[in-house]
């Protein structure tokens, strides 16, 4: 029951703050929203008992992600400077279209009946992870490490100032 | 456990969605790089529960999320350089004035 | 069985063109006598070897017990390997010893003929147009040197892929030789032009081959082998292929077998120009007039009639398992041959009369094969190309004449500027067999001998054997509509040479025309001797007196090659009556034309006598029953609007709805107008060239250019797919 | 199974050979950079890219089997890919140094990126594990997305650029909503072992079906299926001419790998719905890619619309998949995209000579005559039209051949003969091109010259083309072996 309503309270807390980075005029409004949302998302790994992950959301997506967004807004000062609406002609039919969508897919997911295994989670999950890294997926590991590498190549070589 | 799993799933769904919406219909594309990480963010929830609920011994739920950490700092860094790269030749990231190329 | 040796040339036979083609593409292209003499040199060869080939088999019949058949792998296909290869039996012979001296009488005909063209303007051109060689003319020779190697590589191939593959060449360069004179166009818009009308040849064949192609899978598919003698040789398989059945659409269960020989032989209509998808051959006389006899007589379209020779043991396989395959191929040769030659009575272009004779030609080799004439057809076919491509080129030769004839006139500045003058157009010449008596008497034995001239010409003897035929075989109705045909071939043959040869000049060019040059005349005066003489190889035994004096041998090796296949080929035995009256119906042909065109000679100005008495039939005769007005309707159109269709499916649609209303009632107006103004108006107008010419605002609707418009196209889309799921 | 080190080397080598090109192709150019208009660097790439091609050829010829490595199969079926990539790349790289210098300062990052783009074809094409294809779809598309706009400054580069960016980006969030459903449904990540519980479990039937539809959408964009194709045609129009016969070839046709794989040992027991389901793909995209190509001006752009039209027929070889060790289907694909990448790295790298004359336009103008003036390069360009259309004896033909077969082996008439009604449309702009070069006055004065890289690679396309057609039999048993993966799962 406690678990309900704390799930029910997060889950609100991350959806208006999702809403908020919808709708948000502002871009620097969109991003503080935006971290609120990694928060929520932070918070309901740790409802469901992922800890490293929450601190990897936090971690990454707040110190890392949310922060290059902002940077790159403060950049190109007036990103938003001239811009006659926040949205394009279609958003009134894409929101249509997204509500389809959403009843559809939830409706769906919710058919299936899962069969939840009624298990605990591992104590030793940090560990696992890290020796699932070296171990059946060090392949995956290593292109993930490579595939940071050519983004930072590639992310300064297109944003260096030309001379 | 006493949170239904399907609730994770529709939540999840639900800021997908959102995140969807942001991606069709904000002019600026730092404000639909934002949805696509609404997106991303959203599976992961996904990801996560299917982890928790259906199978806690095997971690590999947990370190698909970490691979999807990863692929969206990526994707957010050369998104963004793009659009940077792009402001400084057009003075505008509203993707639809973008539109050269449509004949 | 030990092969003579010279078999072993076989595979070697389409390579000298083919180098030759490269040659000339690569290397000697800016050395035009040099190109044309490699194109020759290599065409010579390959005919020295066709007949090595050739003349081997004729001296060793019991050869057709065991066809020739050389194989090396090609295609492995997981369970079994598929061989590419050579073959000769009596067919292949036959057209090994046709094609390989036609292919060389056109080539060097071409040296002569390519001299500089009058619609191109000499200023533009200086060298060209001072050498007096075609400013393209290496490139010709490359062209007509890859398209002897599509046909000779066709003759030889040993199975079915091997021939579609060097069929596909040919229809390329036929594309490519069609449109050859690209830069010529007419006053009216209304005439097709070269490049439109290569166009329209390809599609229109093309869409033969693509049925064809289909019909070559199934059998693969089947029989595990593409490879003639190892289909035709497995009598079992053939009769499982003629029993088990297949549920298609529309046409209910229809045996295997007579669906594949239905596709394959829509690739035959397409290629040989029958009714249907007859349309493109007449136009394809835009090409320059070698290309007319190369392609229009003696070798591509007769690939179709050679196609279905080939696969006739399959074809009587439909029969007996109960498909009306047979039937309709005999049907469609049968109305075809009527048809066309009804439509040659009407036309004033000279290459366009002949072209509408090969078409009916055709059909009748076609008719023969549906009704089991087998030996008859190929007798016809190989005696055909060699009139028939002499009546082209001296065709060629008399348009020759004339444009230089145009030219001296022009020259001595008698006339002036005298408008646009067609040297095409048989009402603009007449008199020509005093000042070209070369072509003039060659073209008149190639026209008596597709007359069927009685007993002395060879179109006679090929001719009056499908004729027997169809009467031996009780195939009533076949004989009767050939037959009408024959005497309408007579006609418009004698009223062309009447109409040309006969008379005075009706215009200044037709008297000053000169006779063409010796490169030209020779092969016309070669060609003129197997029109005449071919014949006497196929004289059936029991003609009276002749009969005995003649051979009849290349009959013989049809008839021991046939059985060999399995096929009924007995030959049709003499009989009085259908003879009578064929040779009665040509003869009267002739003296019709004589009494309207011959008698008292038209005069210059005056319209065709028949326009009168025929009235209206005359017009729609004229037009050519109005067939491509009917394709432009329902193939071409519909086809544009589908296009149309898929570019508003590809645009985003939604977020400009209401723009949109008054777009699309502004272009359904417009389409329309544009229709009717077509249909009613420009009825005449090609549709292949329209295709092309179709621009506009059109074009600017299939992508918006903003990514989000897609995005949402693709999430749609994803929620199409999701919604199939609860429907399904 | 146990391997010891130097058998995982031996096994991963293509793969370590690339990442060692890479390095190394950006320390030789930081070394050697403004000297030389990274020739070095290209040097170097081509070096790595060909020994890459030659240890796949070698794993190849030592009949590996079914080894799964670290959730990489290095199996018959990748190894195919992998080779026809590499070549492709190099092909690529070789044609571009050229047109690159003196237009981009970074040339060792070019070069080093098309490396990473074939490690990430590489990866992604053995992958057997869901997390290993997300993470080599991914690393493909940022690479591409980087090379698409690569020409910084440049308007329709960074327009190409950021709209492939977009649409990836979503599309990538699909495929992973679509994966972990799939993840859900089954609690594993390992594919064979997802397609064995599906094949079990009825009630996952349901679920399975949607993970289908988006993992199709998410990788489907990649191969350029229609309605996921909408990025092609902006993207391949405004990116660098290179980069464009990269993304329609080697990444199309990486594309194609992965989504076989996947529906291949993800779901085989729902071939019912996607045979059903990729036909009618295939056919809009056929429709869609040949009917639009017909009214484009720029040939750049025709071709960017033909690339999707040739997906069409490309598709039809997974749609008609089934056990026959003739027609498989798979081997139909597998023959079809080989040809088909030298068929098109071949017309569009031979649009670079196009530009350099008129100075960025490749309008049909631009072709007026172009046998006249430059007969060799006509005749080149001719020779990848007609293999495009699918004219024997060229590679394109045997591909049709093959994946036509496997249509008419499953008996789908329908589909085959829109296919066919397909081949008509397209020859006809194909040949209009044709019809351009050799039939029209030129309206362009002067011939039209290529250097001596771009001469050879187009060279060595028209050869290999020609040589596919010709020794088929060297070709297909290569691909025919792939069969024995379907067998392997149950077809």
């Amino acid at each position: 029951m406690v678990g309900q309503i704390l799930f029910i309270i997060i889950a609100a807390f991350t959806l208006l703050m999702g809403l908020g980075t919808v709708v948000a005029r502002n871009l620097f409004h969109a991003a503080l929203f935006l971290v609120g949302v990694f928060f929520g998302i932070a918070a309901l790994f740790i409802l469901l008992e992922a800890e490293f992950l929450a601190m990897a959301q936090i971690i990454i997506y707040i110190g890392a992600i949310a922060t290059l967004i902002v940077f790159a807004i403060m950049l190109s000062k007036g990103m938003m400077g001239r811009e006659a609406g926040a949205y394009n002609k279609q958003w009134y039919f894409a929101g249509g279209a997204m509500i389809l969508f959403f009843g559809l897919l939830s409706w769906l997911l919710v058919k299936m009946p899962f069969a939840a295994a009624n298990a605990s989670a591992p104590d030793d999950a940090i560990q696992q992870i890290g020796s699932g890294f070296v171990g059946h997926y060090v392949v995956p590991f290593e292109v993930a490490s490579v595939l940071l590498l050519v983004a930072l190549v590639g992310a300064i070589m297109l944003a260096r100032e030309r001379n | 456990m006493t949170v239904p799993l399907s609730w994770y799933l529709i939540f999840a769904t639900a800021l997908f969605s959102l995140g969807f919406f942001a991606v069709l219909s904000r002019r600026n594309a730092v404000a639909v790089l934002m949805g696509v990480e609404l997106m991303l963010n959203a599976v992961n929830v996904n990801l996560v529960a299917f982890w928790r609920y259906l199978t806690p011994s095997d971690l590999s739920g947990q370190i698909f999320v970490v691979f999807v950490f990863t692929v969206a700092a990526a994707e957010a860094a050369v998104g963004l350089a793009l659009m940077i790269s792009i402001y400084r030749t057009r003075k505008t990231i509203n993707v639809d004035e973008i539109n050269d190329l449509n004949l | 069985m030990n092969y003579p040796s010279v078999f072993n040339l076989t595979w070697l036979i389409p390579l000298p063109t083919a180098l030759a083609f490269f040659a000339i593409i690569l290397f000697a292209n800016p050395k035009k006598r040099l190109s044309s003499n490699i194109a020759v040199g290599a065409v010579i060869l390959a005919w020295i070897m066709s007949w090595a080939v050739a003349i081997v088999f004729f001296l060793n019949p019991e050869l057709t017990e065991h066809p020739f058949d050389l194989n090396a792998p090609w295609l492995p296909m997981g369970t079994i390997t598929f061989h590419m290869g050579v073959a000769v039996d009596a067919v292949t012979a036959g057209m090994l010893f046709m094609v390989g001296f036609v292919l060389t009488m056109i080539f060097i005909y071409s040296t002569g003929y390519m001299s500089f063209p009058g619609h191109l303007d000499p200023a533009k051109y200086p060298d060209a147009a001072k050498e007096g060689l075609d400013p393209r003319y290496s490139r010709f020779f490359a062209y007509i040197s890859l398209f002897a190697t599509g046909m000779l590589g066709l003759v030889v191939a040993n199975n079915l892929l091997m021939l579609f593959i060097f069929w596909e060449i040919m229809g390329l360069c036929s594309y490519l030789l069609i449109g050859f004179w690209f830069d010529k166009s007419y006053p009216d818009p209304k005439q097709i032009t070269p490049k439109q009308a290569g166009l329209k040849a390809f599609l229109t064949t093309r869409v033969g081959d693509v049925l064809f192609m289909m019909g070559l899978i199934f059998l693969f598919i089947h029989a595990g082998d593409l490879n003639f003698q190892a289909i035709f040789g497995n009598q079992e398989f053939l009769h499982e292929l003629s029993t088990s059945t297949v549920n298609l659409p529309f046409f209910g269960a229809v045996t295997w077998a007579g669906l594949i020989s239905m596709l394959i032989f829509w690739g035959a209509i397409g290629k040989s120009a029958q009714f249907p998808l007859h349309v493109w051959l007449p136009d394809a006389m835009e090409g320059p007039t070698p290309v007319s006899a190369l392609i229009h007589a003696a070798t591509m379209v007769s690939a179709g009639v050679y196609l279905i020779v080939r696969m006739s043991p399959l074809f009587s396989a439909a029969a007996h398992g109960g498909s009306g395959v047979m039937m309709f191929v005999a049907f469609i040769g049968a109305f075809t041959a009527l048809f066309a030659a009804t439509i040659a009575v009407a036309q004033k272009d000279i290459k366009k009369v002949l072209a509408y004779s090969t078409i009916s030609q055709l059909g009748y080799m076609f008719a023969a094969l549906g009704i089991g004439a087998w030996v008859a057809a190929i007798i016809h076919l190989l005696i055909h190309a060699f009139f028939k491509s002499l009546l082209f080129m001296a065709s060629g030769s008399v348009i020759h004449g004339v444009e230089h004839g145009h030219h001296h006139v022009h020259e001595h500045g008698e006339h002036g500027h005298e408008g646009y003058f067609d040297p095409q157009d048989m009402f603009n010449m007449g008199g020509l067999l005093k000042r070209m008596p070369v072509t003039g008497w060659t073209f008149i034995i190639g026209g008596a001998s597709l007359s069927a001239f009685p007993l002395i010409t060879a179109g006679f003897w090929s001719k009056d054997e499908i004729l027997a035929h169809a009467w031996a075989d009780g195939h009533m109705a076949v004989y009767w509509t050939l037959a009408a045909g024959a005497f309408l071939t007579a006609f418009y043959t004698f009223r062309q040479i009447f109409l040309t040869f006969f008379g005075s000049p009706r215009t200044e060019a037709a008297e000053h025309a000169p006779e063409s040059v010796r490169a030209m005349t020779w092969p016309l005066v070669a060609l003129a001797f197997f029109a005449l003489f071919g014949g006497f190889v196929a004289v059936p035994e029991d003609f009276p007196v002749i009969g005995g004096l003649a051979s009849d041998f290349m009959a013989k090796l049809m008839e021991m090659q046939g059985e060999f296949y399995g096929l009924h080929v007995a030959p049709a035995g003499f009989n009085w009556t259908p003879a009578l009256i064929s040779m009665t119906l040509a003869l009267s042909g002739i003296v019709v034309a004589w009494l309207v065109y011959g008698r008292k000679p038209l005069a210059a100005g005056k319209p065709d006598p028949l326009r009168k008495p025929l009235g209206p039939i005359y017009t729609i005769l004229e037009n050519k029953y109005y067939f491509d007005e009917f394709y432009h309707l329902v193939a071409v159109r519909p086809t544009l609007w589908l296009a149309q269709f898929f570019f508003l499916f590809d645009r985003n649609v939604i977020d400009r709805i209401v723009n949109w209303v008054g777009a699309l009632g502004r272009w359904l107006a417009a389409a329309l107008r544009r229709w009717i103004d077509e249909f009613i108006i420009d009825a005449a107008v090609n549709g292949a060239g329209l295709v092309t010419t179709w621009t506009g605002a059109v074009v600017r609707l299939i992508q918006t250019g903003q990514a989000q418009n897609y995005l949402l196209i693709l999430l749609l889309s994803v929620v199409v797919l999701l919604l199939l799921i609860p429907l399904k | 199974m146990t391997l010891n080190v130097s058998a995982i080397i031996r096994l991963l080598s293509p793969e370590l050979i690339l990442l060692i090109t890479a390095f190394v192709v950006i320390g030789v150019d930081l070394a050697r950079r403004r000297q030389d208009d990274g020739r070095t660097a290209a040097t170097v790439a081509v070096v790595g890219l060909l020994l890459a091609a030659f240890a796949s050829v070698l794993l190849y010829l030592s009949q590996p089997g079914e080894i799964v490595l670290f959730t990489m199969a290095i199996d018959v079926y990748g190894l195919f890919f992998k080779t026809a990539a590499f070549i492709g790349i190099a092909l690529v790289i070789i044609g571009s140094v050229n047109f690159m210098a003196g237009r981009s300062k970074y040339l060792g990052e070019f070069y080093a990126l098309l490396v990473f783009a074939a490690l990430a074809i590489s990866v992604a094409v053995s992958a057997t594990n869901l997390i290993l294809v997300y993470i080599g779809i991914e690393f493909l598309s940022i690479t591409s997305y980087i090379l698409a706009g690569f020409l910084r400054g440049d308007k329709r580069s960074e327009e190409a650029a950021i709209k492939y960016f977009l649409y990836g980006a979503s599309a990538g969030a699909i495929l992973l909503f679509g994966l972990s459903i799939l993840y859900g449904v089954t609690g594993t990540t390992d594919m064979a072992t997802i397609g064995d519980l599906l094949l079990r479990s009825d009630s996952a039937h349901w679920l399975g079906l949607v993970a289908l539809m988006m993992v199709l959408a998410g990788i489907g964009y990649k191969a350029s299926l229609v309605p996921f194709h909408q990025w092609a045609p902006d993207t391949y129009d405004g990116a660098p001419t290179p980069v464009s016969a990269f993304l329609s070839t080697a990444s199309k046709a990486a594309g194609f790998a992965v989504l076989g794989r996947v529906i291949l040992t993800a779901f085989p027991q729902f071939q019912p719905d996607w045979t059903q389901i990729l036909g009618a793909i295939a056919v809009l995209t056929m429709f869609l890619g040949n009917l639009t190509a017909l009214k484009q001006k720029s040939v750049k752009r025709m071709l960017a619309y033909s690339s999707i039209g040739q997906a069409g027929y490309i598709l039809l070889g997974l749609a008609a998949v089934n056990a026959s060790p003739d027609f498989g289907g798979v081997n139909g694909l597998m023959i079809y995209l080989f040809g088909y990448i030298f068929t098109n790295i071949g017309a569009f790298l031979l649009l670079l000579a196009i530009e350099k004359k008129s100075g960025g336009s490749t309008d049909m103008e631009q072709f007026d005559g172009l046998a006249t003036r430059s007969p060799v390069i006509a005749l080149l360009m001719a020779f990848f039209l007609i293999s495009l259309a699918g004219v024997p004896p060229t590679a394109g033909f045997l591909g049709k051949f093959y994946v036509f077969a496997a249509v008419m082996n499953q008996q789908m008439l329908v589909l085959g003969a829109l296919a066919a009604l397909n081949t008509v449309i397209a020859a006809f702009y194909y040949l209009n091109v044709i019809r351009h070069m050799y039939f029209s006055e030129s309206t362009v004065e002067g011939g039209v010259s290529a250097s001596k890289g771009l001469m050879t690679v187009l060279v060595v396309n028209a050869v290999m083309i020609l040589a596919i057609g010709v020794f088929a039999q060297f070709f297909m048993v290569w691909v025919n072996n792939s069969v024995t993966m379907l067998v392997a799962n149950g077809f």
